[in-house]
């Protein structure tokens, strides 16, 4: 057992968020040196890469600090491992595409930095207080990202819209945070499992009316019908590492959040698991339908990504812990491919007036045939097609499920899937077999981009192929979760 | 040998990668000798393995090769692996044996195409997966297989992507393929949490312990899984996508749309053969619906022109047979028909690729005629593929589609109203077959000048093929002749251990009884054989001599010949009471069954989520406020929905 | 009625009024000056609870800073009231939003209203008096640094990342990214990112 | 003596009305403002559930959540800078290039 509320101010436990932020300082530091300015992604990437291996270090080691505030354990550092390569692949897409649009600032590196640590903070914390922060820490400078192309209407526009909304279900959030408070007397989750009787006994309504409020907002992180409404706009409107960004980051980190509050946390509440089963039957149905008709693909990931994430929330209707560790597989095979599939989307974008809009896709394959086809491949994935990692995360998830008995929300779930087909095969149809109705401007590549275009597909591949390791990973952490 | 089973899938993987990574590098006689020369040697292979299985003791006939274990996590076990037993080994030669013929003649059929090397790296694909989906000793890898070849057809249906009609099939076919996937899905996932295995020996050994036989649970199941069998087989509700895959290029149509692809619904219930015996309720199903998909095909194929596409409802109605031969117990019956439709149906395809070959692309049989001449080969062998299609006894079709129709008329789940509609499909098969031979080899040249200047007989690479499939149309059925004429079928003793595990299943005890009542099996054998006899009469009084007839009478209007006018009377009074009818009958199942019925329903599903997709998105008005309103409102209920908790 | 009574019938009232017309408001001066209004309640409503450091910090951060901080941008774009606020939404549209506001007020209160007198400790929800350091400077500051110590370093870190957003946003345009020329973005990576800063 | 639930129902109607601006003002700024007595609202509950549960821990969260609240408004302003730089208004009906 750990000693949940030990004092040790142990500065060992938050490794990777210092590595972060003395990485995101030195940006801000530097940045303002001419000379030096040109060092920001590089400086980036090495804090990440150093949070990274502090990250994997952690591995194994539980314990708790800070007065309980910090906690340690696998579960957390598992997904710090999956924060800090989401940020790898984030920024070593951006760079290329931000300097094509002139925004190529050294403030963009330490934002994304500072942001990755919001997550880990998030993912690290048993606290309903740190989380909350952690959130905090993490949205602002996601808000500030999706509007950073200040001349771009749209992306104006993203920023805004994802702030407002984002502060509204703060509000809510932090009102319920104040209700579970105001039931029992503190926001520490583990004491709120232990206490959970009395809180019960005395306080059911406020504890549950607060767990609701409490849903609202990280639901929103996520992408939970009906708080998804922000999403499309702000995929579509963000520049397109960014959206890469926000479409698996912030969303892992939620589900980071959502699974230690609802599965491990709140599991007593037996009405969970009903309301988990609608939301993800409306999120998935909801993402599918609307993507169906989408004209950009930027906006069609955007609800596909809501699709994804009502997949992800049948394991919290499911419970249990081959259902989490399906979960967060899922969320890493879906980090890889839908991260590839963006590399792509960044490439076409660097050439000038690119929108990606289904159109601009013609005569792809003929110019770039395989450039193309890792496109095709990360679709069929999306798609959850064999071979690939994308069926493995699917059916892992669904066989959980149907083992629990959850035989329609499985049903539902294939269905879905197999809709998405329609709008993922379209991207392949459009550049393999359409006419191209201008000429096609090539591409041409950066190395960076085809690292991380190797990284993601080798990825989705071997994974489909030996899925084996990382379902060991995702099941260990799942039992040593405290 | 048998260390090397996993080789004959990678082969084909092999071949793929190599010519799809250089493609448009390397020169068109490196990819026809790695496109062709990897599905050689994968034949070579298959049939090494064969005789290695052959030699085995009957009941020892089985070599899982796990290569390595793919998922385990707790009692969720997963290997990647390859069982080859009797079924598979048969299923492998059809694939490999059929395939390389295709891919040959392939060769000179796509000479021009300069979708060449593209066309050879699908090819190899689709072997790749087709082969992965009957080697598999798992429902989960044969899924992946099973994805991958409707991937494959997918992709060849649309081959020719700059016809809309192609790219619209290839769409088509998707589409209700994925409907057929979505019901495989559910009932492998059925079974993987009733049994706590996907493996086939597995669940071959577990399922009848799982299951409560004859329980609403199985019978779930196995319709879950037929719903996969009808998406990809064709069958009655799911069958519109075929006859619209015709659009791909014809060796295609010959290997994926007839010969094997097709065919994986009919494997795929046999491999499962334990489940199904266990479920007579399904079992019934399976036997209506491929009654009924065979006597609807063929009736449909009574008025097409097109000569692709009444090959094309001519599968469908095929695979009807199979169909129901697996839905009487008839496991072994389906597979031998299987195999021998591989055979004639592939020379049917081929053969008609090279009349297309000879007529610039035309399709349309009423602008043929008289080409008998012209291409001989390709006359003889398509009349030999006619002539095994019909059931003309001591051709392959005979013996396979009489143990059919024998089956299912004497089986313990059989029935004498499946044998009616099995031996009036017979007589409808018989007739558009032979009108399509009439209509396009004999009477006159219907064709115009300019196509007429260019007839000529195919180049070697695709005759040769030909001839090969036309003696194995002739010879494949020898193999499982019936128990009446004396001889011994070896084809039902070789797959007797598959079927056996089914049969211990249930512990059904007369199954394998109906050799008792010999006098009945002649007597239905002489019946289908005449009717078969009579509708070929028919066709060629219509479709060859009527015209004649009409001629003569035109030029002896004067009345001398009455007789021969009174003649031709009974010819009309028959041809407006029976084929007129029966032709009209056919327009409307075609027009209005297919056409508007089920080709609508399932478009109108596609409109119906298109409209709701539409409508929905209407909701994303763009404004902040709008997403707060929707926001608050999800807020409302869900502080309701605590409340009450 | 008591004294406390009154204080916090009238200062809950003051709060409500605040918050009410400050929605209202065509000019958003007034917005601000309500807001104000609003807080000042609010903070009376901390004291009463015990919560006077934090009632004090509510009136000197918040009114004192934050919402400065809005007149002040106020006051830089002048935007005067109703400029552009185009036509308001339907009637049928703002009564759903309001009727959907209500509900959540109503729900809430209601759970309040449920739990009235639920638990032990404190019980019956009366406010009695607490030992003196209750709501002290020096209970919150121990509180701060010790327990809290972890999120009080994580809020540094949040203004952090808020000053570095606010600059990149609101800074005006660099020379090199002024006119909106699309080919010109296309150059080598070099740039000058760190010129015009305000 | 005022019981703690009354605070708690002013604390409720401040969000409630905190909810009615953000879904009905059509001002940016005003939009903000009551985004920030939503907060402001949580923070009087905290406060008085500290109360009833004589507890001080809500104190410092609300300490911590000023800290935000100032961290947001200043982020939010800048975008409101920003958009009315390009766009010359602030009424938020307007930003609706986004849609579908």
């Amino acid at each position: 057992m750990i000693d949940y509320t030990s004092a040790s101010i142990d500065f060992a436990l938050l490794g990777p968020e210092i590595a972060l932020l003395a990485s995101a300082f030195l940006i801000l530091v530097t940045g303002y040196v001419k000379s030096l300015g040109k060092l920001s992604p590089g400086v980036a990437f090495v804090g990440l890469v150093i949070a990274l291996v502090l990250s994997l270090n952690q591995w194994g080691n539980q314990s708790s600090g800070f007065f309980g505030m910090v906690t340690c354990d696998d579960f957390g550092s598992a997904f710090k491992v999956i924060f800090t390569l989401i940020a790898i692949l984030t920024l070593l897409m951006a760079h290329r595409y931000l300097s094509h649009k002139s925004l190529n600032r050294p403030e963009f590196y330490a934002l994304l930095n500072i942001s990755t640590m919001g997550m880990m903070v998030m993912a690290n914390s048993t606290d309903l207080v740190v989380m909350f922060l952690g959130l905090e820490i993490m949205s602002l400078p996601l808000y500030v990202m999706a509007g950073m192309a200040r001349r771009s209407p749209e992306s104006n526009e993203a920023g805004i819209k994802y702030f407002v909304m984002g502060a509204f279900a703060s509000a809510f959030l932090l009102m319920g945070i104040a209700f579970v408070y105001g039931a029992s007397g503190t926001t520490d989750l583990r004491r709120l499992v232990t206490d959970y009787h009395y809180i019960v006994g005395n306080f059911k309504l406020y504890l549950y009316s607060g767990v609701a409020m409490i849903l609202v907002g990280f639901g929103f992180k996520v992408g939970a019908v009906p708080f998804h409404s922000w999403i499309p706009d702000v995929y579509e409107g963000a520049p397109t590492p960014v959206t890469a960004f926000f479409s698996v980051g912030p969303k892992a980190a939620g589900f980071a959040v959502l699974l230690r509050l609802f599965v491990f946390g709140f599991a007593y509440i037996g009405l969970l698991s009903d309301v988990f089963w609608v939301l993800a039957a409306l999120t998935m149905t909801v993402g599918n339908i609307m993507a169906l008709r989408q004209n950009n693909i930027k906006r069609m990931l955007a609800y596909s990504s809501i699709a994804h994430a009502g997949y992800i929330l049948i394991a919290f209707a499911v419970g249990g812990d081959s259902a989490v560790s399906a979960a967060m597989f899922y969320l890493v095979a879906y980090a890889l491919f839908n991260t590839g599939a963006f590399a792509v989307l960044v490439l076409l974008e660097t050439r000038t007036g690119c929108k990606s809009d289904f159109s601009e896709l013609s005569g792809f394959s003929r110019l770039h045939p395989y450039l193309s086809s890792v496109l095709a491949l990360f679709m069929f994935a999306l798609c959850g097609f064999p071979p690939t990692v994308g069926f493995f995360g699917k059916f892992y998830l669904f066989s959980a499920a149907i083992q629990s008995g959850f035989i329609w929300l499985v049903v539902i779930g294939v269905m879905n899937s197999f809709v998405s087909v329609y709008y993922y095969l379209r991207v392949i149809k459009v550049s393999f077999f359409d006419q191209p109705q201008q000429t096609f401007v090539p591409v041409t590549y950066s190395p960076a981009i085809i690292v991380v275009l190797l990284i993601t597909l080798a990825g989705t591949l071997g994974l489909g192929l030996f899925p084996q390791q990382l379902l060991d990973i995702s099941q260990s952490a799942i039992f040593a979760f405290l | 040998m048998t260390e090397y089973l996993y080789l004959i899938p990678i082969l084909p993987l092999v071949g793929f990668l190599i010519n799809g990574l250089l493609i448009g590098r390397i020169p068109r006689p490196v990819i026809t000798l790695i496109g062709c020369g990897s599905v050689a040697l994968s034949l070579a292979l298959s049939l090494s393995l064969f005789f290695e299985l052959k030699a085995l003791p009957a009941d020892s006939r089985m070599i899982e090769q796990v290569l390595f274990t793919w998922i385990v996590s707790g009692n969720f076990h997963v290997s990647m692996g390859f069982l080859l037993d009797p079924l598979s080994a048969v299923m492998i030669l059809v694939v490999t044996g059929v395939g390389f013929l295709i891919h040959v003649y392939s060769v000179g059929y796509m000479h021009k195409d300069p979708g060449y090397g593209r066309y050879f790296t699908y090819l190899n694909l689709f072997t790749f997966s087709m082969l992965t989906l009957v080697l598999a000793d798992n429902f989960l890898l044969m899924f992946v297989g099973w994805e991958g070849v409707g991937l494959c057809s997918y992709l060849l249906i649309g081959f020719w992507y700059h016809k809309k009609s192609a790219a619209d099939a290839g769409k088509k076919a998707f589409i209700v393929n994925r409907i057929g996937d979505f019901g495989f899905l559910i009932g492998m996932f059925i079974v993987f949490w009733q049994v706590g295995s996907l493996n086939f020996v597995d669940i071959n050994a577990m399922a009848p312990a799982a299951f409560i036989a004859g329980g609403s649970l199985i019978t779930i199941t196995c319709l879950l899984l037929f719903v996969g069998a009808t998406g990809k087989s064709a069958q009655i509700p799911l069958f519109v996508w075929l006859p619209d895959a015709m659009e791909g290029p014809t060796p295609v149509s010959a290997l994926i749309h007839a010969a094997t692809m097709v065919t994986a619904g009919v494997y795929m219930i046999v491999r499962s053969n334990v489940l199904y015996m266990m479920s007579p309720d399904a079992l019934f199903v399976v036997a209506v619906v491929g009654a009924l998909t065979a006597i609807f095909a063929a009736t449909i194929g009574l008025a097409q022109n097109d000569i692709k596409r009444v090959l094309a409802y001519s599968t469908v109605s095929q695979l009807g047979y199979m169909f129901l031969a697996c839905g009487v117990a008839a496991f072994t019956a389906g597979i031998f028909h299987l195999m021998t439709h591989a055979f004639f149906k592939a020379l049917l395809f081929l053969a008609s690729g090279s009349v297309l070959h000879a007529m610039s692309d035309e399709k349309d049989i009423r602008k043929m005629g008289g080409l008998k001449k012209y291409i001989p080969i390709t006359y003889w062998t398509f009349l030999i593929g006619t002539l095994a299609i019909t059931g003309i006894p001591g051709l392959s079709g005979f013996f396979s589609k009489d143990e059919i129709l024998w089956k299912a008329f004497s089986s313990d789940y059989g029935h004498p109203v499946f044998w009616v509609l099995g031996f009036v499909t017979a007589g409808l098969t018989a007739f558009y077959m032979f009108r399509l031979v009439y209509l396009t080899f004999h009477g006159p040249e219907r064709m115009d000048d300019e196509t007429k200047s260019h007839l000529h007989e195919s180049p070697k690479s695709m005759t040769v093929p030909l001839i090969i499939l036309a003696a194995l149309a002739i010879a494949g059925g020898w193999v499982g002749m019936p128990h009446i004429l004396g001889a011994t079928n070896y084809f039902e003793h070789w797959l007797e251990p598959v079927m056996a595990s089914g049969r211990n299943a249930v512990d059904t005890h007369a199954l394998m009884s109906t050799s008792s009542n010999a006098g009945m099996e002649w007597s239905l054998m002489v019946a289908s054989v005449g009717l078969v006899l009579i509708s070929i009469f028919v066709a060629r009084m219509f479709y060859n001599k009527k015209p004649e007839l009409a001629t003569a009478w035109q030029k002896k209007m004067s009345g001398l010949h009455k007789l021969l006018l009174n003649k031709y009377y009974i010819d009309e009074i028959y041809g407006a009471v029976i084929v007129r009818p029966t032709v009209y009958f056919s327009l409307f199942l075609w027009k209005v069954v297919d056409v508007v019925l089920i080709d609508g329903l399932i478009n109108g599903v596609a409109v119906v989520y298109n409209d709701l997709s539409e409508s929905l998105r209407q909701v994303q008005t763009g404004r902040v406020r709008t997403y707060a309103t929707w926001f608050a409102v999800g807020v409302v209920v869900l502080i309701a929905v605590f409340m009450r908790g | 009625m008591s004294l406390d009574l009154a204080i916090f019938v009238i200062s809950a009232l003051v709060a409500v009024f605040g918050a009410t017309m400050m929605i209202f408001q065509r000019n958003p001066v007034a917005s601000v000056l309500y807001l104000i209004l609003s807080l000042v309640g609010q903070a009376v409503l901390y004291v009463q609870l015990g919560a006077a450091f934090v009632g004090a910090v509510l009136i000197i951060v918040y009114s004192g800073a934050i919402l400065v901080l809005f007149l002040f941008v106020i006051m830089m774009l002048n935007l005067r009231s109703s400029a552009d606020l185009g036509e308001p939404s339907p009637p049928v549209s703002r009564f759903v939003k309001y009727f959907v506001s209500c509900l959540i007020f109503l729900e809430l209160s209601f759970i309040i209203r449920e739990s009235l007198g639920a638990g032990s400790t404190t019980s019956a929800g009366i406010v009695t008096m607490a030992d003196d350091s209750f709501g002290s400077v020096e209970s919150v500051a121990t509180l701060l640094f010790t327990r809290y110590l972890y999120p009080f370093e994580l809020t540094s870190v949040l203004l952090l990342s808020a000053i570095v957003g606010a600059v990149i946003i609101a800074r005006r345009a660099t020379e090199d990214e002024l006119p909106p020329q699309p080919e010109k973005a296309v150059g080598p990576i070099s740039q000058k990112t760190n010129e015009g800063q305000e | 003596m005022v019981p703690i639930s009354a605070y708690l129902i002013v604390g409720v109607a401040l969000f409630a009305i905190g909810t009615v601006g953000v879904l009905i003002s059509r001002n940016l700024i005003v939009l903000l403002m009551s985004v920030e007595l939503m907060l402001n609202s949580a923070n009087l509950c905290l406060i008085a559930f500290s109360r009833s549960q004589n507890i001080m821990d809500g104190h410092a969260f609300v300490f911590l959540v000023l800290t935000i609240a100032a961290a947001e408004a200043a982020v939010g302003l800048a975008m409101v800078i920003t958009l009315y730089r390009n766009r010359e208004t602030i009424n938020i009906d307007r930003f609706n290039l986004l849609k579908w």
